[in-house]
């Protein structure tokens, strides 16, 4: 069964997926999707619980087939083989540390069943738990072992078998939020020094903005955009992804006509500009403006009234409410403070042009 | 006072259930010659009486035979089953759930009436009958811990082991078996101790060659009455059992 | 080829508890006169003339009688250890635990010839030591549905009814008990099965006026030998059995 | 055994605890606590899990008795009064809505036990309904509404029974982030109409601080510290709440001396001035300083390397070690990338004086 093809484009790409479809009787998990992962590079798989995100997963490792299309690993169909034979190293969400074995037996299994020798078995053993700084407890047990140190010993074991690909499934989702950040931070270090092709699948967006390259956001089964995480979260293109990502205001505005390279567009009453061309003069366009990217005045077009702020520590969120429409700010308690801003007060905003993006979808 | 309800429940299900058997016990222990109370002496006599029954001795021995022989194979069609049920949701999974738990609730009697008639009508011998018997009536006993010892046991381990190069083979040997290896001791235990004192059923089955001491006791008792030699005799049915029991929470204690 | 192992082995165990006990339940619709197969014919008659042995049908009453009373006594009993285990934790929690679960390892037919001892001693009648046996006997198979209903009964539901107001009896009348009916329901189904169906410990306790009908159908078989007579009445307790059962499951549905 | 005293103190305590104590067994799960919570006000109870708050609100709502020490409710004694007579409105985590009952029957629960009349109890219960808009719902049984309408759900029935006080327990726990925001300002709003003392258990700080009027920090069954939100996030008292509450550079710090009103504080290898008295000369004190108050600039006397860049969407997460001494700063994505923050660059870091907090715990 196992045939030679090449990938669908000439590119670096180490994993690709062409027209991958899964259905489960009636239901559709994912929607012929197409995706390529470049080699060397961390890809996060980004979506809410129920986006398709682990079953992509399950295709890739090959724990289920796809009902349609097909995936190659380094340019070879590797559709219908089976996980055992994909070389993959996969970290679990929730580890799945063996608990019967030592942590030195768990990152041995991979080479275990490679059949090495038991000198040289030891020797990449504690290599891979020395980059992983856990060669010092390779005679514990999993249960004697903190979250943290199971997530090590996981690490280890997926990557002492120089896997052509790591998969991350919801590596931190065990892990309380400290410990998180620092394994974030130790994770892609690791990764970036094995330069391992790496895909990490989460819900968190966080994750995926601090550790990726690239971020694939997945929404229904479907991905919805594709890019570096700075271009996802500063030009997202659909409405899932501007709130996905992150609070966002969710204007809508009517386009006015254009002022050279810049589109006029009424929002909330009032008309901004937007550098921004191929808009139908007269159309209802939905943009999003993130709380971060608005900041308060004493004087502005935008003029409106506090209807509600809540102290955040580090920042203070405010809603603004001009000409009916709502507009959420966040921004550094001291400065809104600053603003004399108060419940009930009446505050301007104002933000850069740029900062206003033009969603695709339809507004709704 | 809802307490005390619960207290004066608690009470009387312990009362009903423990002092009648203690008494039994005790009097196995009896130097007099028929049931008495107090106790006039203490002695081993009675269970050297009833060990020199050749037909308490025999039916003791082939009882421990049956039961090592029909909980082996119980625990391994039970566990067939629970990989099953644990492995996979639908129709069939809920059948087999349902047909392993059927005996539980089925009367035994009637199986052992079936099966006496089928094997009267084959002309197959009583072994095994009972042996057939007891594997049906002691396969519940050994599903329900081997499926809660699968649930336990996520499934990503095994996905774990298939990452790293096991095959399906491999990945049960070296991974699962080991996370339910209490499950299974569990479940050998409960159904050697449901075997050894299965009546119901094998009260229609057993015959000359083919006898098990609870039956063997029923008729003794029956025919030559000598409830001493029956108490004795039913004691150390009754240690054995504990004892067992005893030993699967020793050797096969979860953690 | 792990698929088929598991495959024969849900087989073997369908085959083995099936095809013998369906070949009984045919049987009872025969027009012969003898155990044949294929039937010469189907009839009803057999059913008739098991009820026509007055025997028969006093102790088929009589079954119903004591399943219906003692399988209401096991469940208020397992409810009062069910509400004190889901409720507290410790030693004596697990104490009782272990008491309402000991019946179902140990021997029945022990728990019988120590009523028998017991009551004989002390002279009280056959009625009441059946009535004692099968309440204890049925007790775990009350007790475990109970448990699990409660589990699933978060303790906040009646912690909020008494922070409204309720106290400990209406918080438990009015939001606990609802929660848990289809587990009582269960509870209750599982004990008139098992009191049904009971023989072991009935077998040394049962005597003139208080005959169940699996020990009248084997002493009937032992002492006329009638098979389809045998055959027809099983039948009708196993009819019996499977309609509680489903009643149990529809009426008592969860949620 | 009803008894009457009066509150500890003169004040409008609400609800007072007096040097309640709480021990299972060998493990004290509360020390000697006295809190006490004014009329009308939102006090939030925040900790880690098993910090104690869970014991604090079921001593107050009278599920468990205390140990030592006494309960006082407007100023009578309840410490060995039963919940069932407490008159206090609950809002459990998970809801704890009845299954078999209907949103209304729910809702008129409490009155049912008071055993008001059917039309009066008809009426309180929808106007109840209405405040938290659930009245279109009344009839619908629990398991047919959305999570946030749940919490409505168990919200209306809380507080339809008119109660001394009411506690909210971990009641976004089961909610989604958006909704969570959303109900946190909800509840606020109607607390607020209805004026009733209020107390909120959580271990989410931003939950804490947008909702609160005072939040108590408990630790390993003991209040650290009792304040505003502002005072307890920009003076935290000890590292435990420094941390808890955000996060923060830890910093050791040695007093050199006196200018003044303004101690000099050596840092880093630098002296700097904080406007602090109360400092033993030599002392070695434990500081903090948020992430959030350190800018990056392009010369100060704090100089150092940039080891790590996380971005994180809306902020960017930078780490500079200055002589030895690891920084932790976060600020605006678009204002770090204009200070050509890049890992391996040497950038300065400043802040204003005022951020430094000493601390009254001994660093660690």
């Amino acid at each position: 069964m196992k045939q030679q093809h090449s990938p669908i484009d000439g590119s670096q790409a180490d994993v690709v997926l062409a027209g991958v479809e899964k259905r489960y009787g009636n239901t559709i998990a994912l929607r012929s999707m197409d995706l390529s992962i470049e080699r060397g590079e961390l890809f996060a798989l980004l979506g809410p619980s129920g986006c398709g995100k682990s079953t992509t997963l399950r295709l890739i490792a090959g724990f289920e087939q796809p009902s349609a299309g097909r995936v190659f690993v380094r340019g070879n169909d590797v559709t219908r083989i089976p996980s055992s034979k994909r070389n993959f190293g996969i970290v679990f969400q929730g580890f799945a540390l063996f608990p019967h074995m030592t942590v030195a037996q768990n990152v041995g299994f991979g080479l275990r069943m490679r059949k090495l020798q038991k000198s040289e078995m030891k020797q990449r053993v504690m290599s891979a738990l020395e980059l992983v700084g856990l060669d010092h407890l390779a005679d514990r047990y999993p249960r004697q072992l903190s979250g943290g140190q199971q997530q090590r010993a996981a690490l280890a074991r997926a990557i002492v078998i120089e896997p052509d690909v790591l998969v991350l499934d919801e590596p931190m989702s065990a892990l309380d939020k400290i410990l998180r950040d620092r394994m974030q931070v130790e994770i892609r270090r690791i990764q970036q020094r094995l330069k391992m092709t790496t895909i990490l699948v989460t819900h968190d967006q966080e994750e995926a903005l601090g550790m990726a390259d690239r971020v694939g956001v997945l929404n229904g089964g479907r991905i919805e955009q594709v890019g570096t995480p700075r271009s996802i979260y500063e030009t997202p293109r659909t409405t899932f992804v501007a709130t996905f990502l992150g609070a966002s205001n969710l204007l809508t505005g009517k386009v006015e006509g254009y002022d050279g390279a810049q589109a006029a567009i009424s929002v909330a009453g009032r008309v901004i500009s937007i550098p921004r061309g191929g808009l139908e003069r007269g159309a209802t366009v939905p943009l999003s403006l993130r709380p971060e990217k608005i900041r308060l005045c004493a004087h502005s077009p935008f003029m409106g009234k506090v209807k509600e702020m809540t102290y955040k520590g580090s920042t203070t969120y405010v809603e603004v409410d001009v000409n009916g429409v709502s507009f959420a700010i966040s921004g550094d308690s001291a400065q809104i403070r600053g603003q004399h801003c108060e419940v009930g007060n009446l505050v301007g905003l104002e933000w850069d042009a740029r900062d206003v993006v033009v969603l695709e979808d339809v507004a709704s | 006072m809802r307490r005390m309800v619960l207290y004066s429940a608690v009470g009387i299900s312990a009362f009903l259930t423990l002092v009648p058997i203690f008494l039994v016990l005790v009097q196995a222990f009896s130097a007099g010659e028929m049931l008495t109370f107090p106790l006039p002496g203490l002695s081993v006599k009675w269970f050297v009486r009833a060990y020199t029954v050749p037909e308490i001795r025999e039916s003791f021995l082939f009882s421990v035979i049956l039961a090592v022989v029909s909980s082996v194979f119980s625990v391994m069609l039970a566990l067939c089953g629970a990989l099953y049920v644990s492995r996979n949701g639908g129709v069939l999974s809920r059948l087999v759930t349902i047909l392993a738990l059927v005996p539980l609730v089925f009367p035994a009697f009637i199986l052992g009436l079936a099966l006496l008639f089928f094997f009267k009508a084959g002309g197959v011998n009583a072994k095994l009958g009972l042996l057939i018997a007891h594997i049906v009536i002691s396969i519940p006993y050994a599903f329900r811990p081997l499926v809660e010892a699968l649930k336990e046991t996520p499934l990503s381990l095994e996905e774990a082991a298939q990452s790293l190069g096991a095959g399906p083979l491999s990945s049960f040997v070296l991974v699962t078996f080991p996370q339910i290896a209490a499950g299974v001791g569990t479940a050998w235990v409960f159904c050697f101790v449901v075997s050894f004192s299965e009546l119901s059923a094998t009260l229609f089955l057993a015959g000359p060659g083919a006898m098990t001491l609870p039956v063997e006791l029923f008729s003794y008792l029956e025919f030559q009455g000598d409830q001493l030699v029956v108490a004795a005799a039913s004691t150390a049915q009754v240690l054995l059992t504990l004892g067992m029991v005893f030993l699967g929470n020793r050797v096969f204690r979860r953690r």
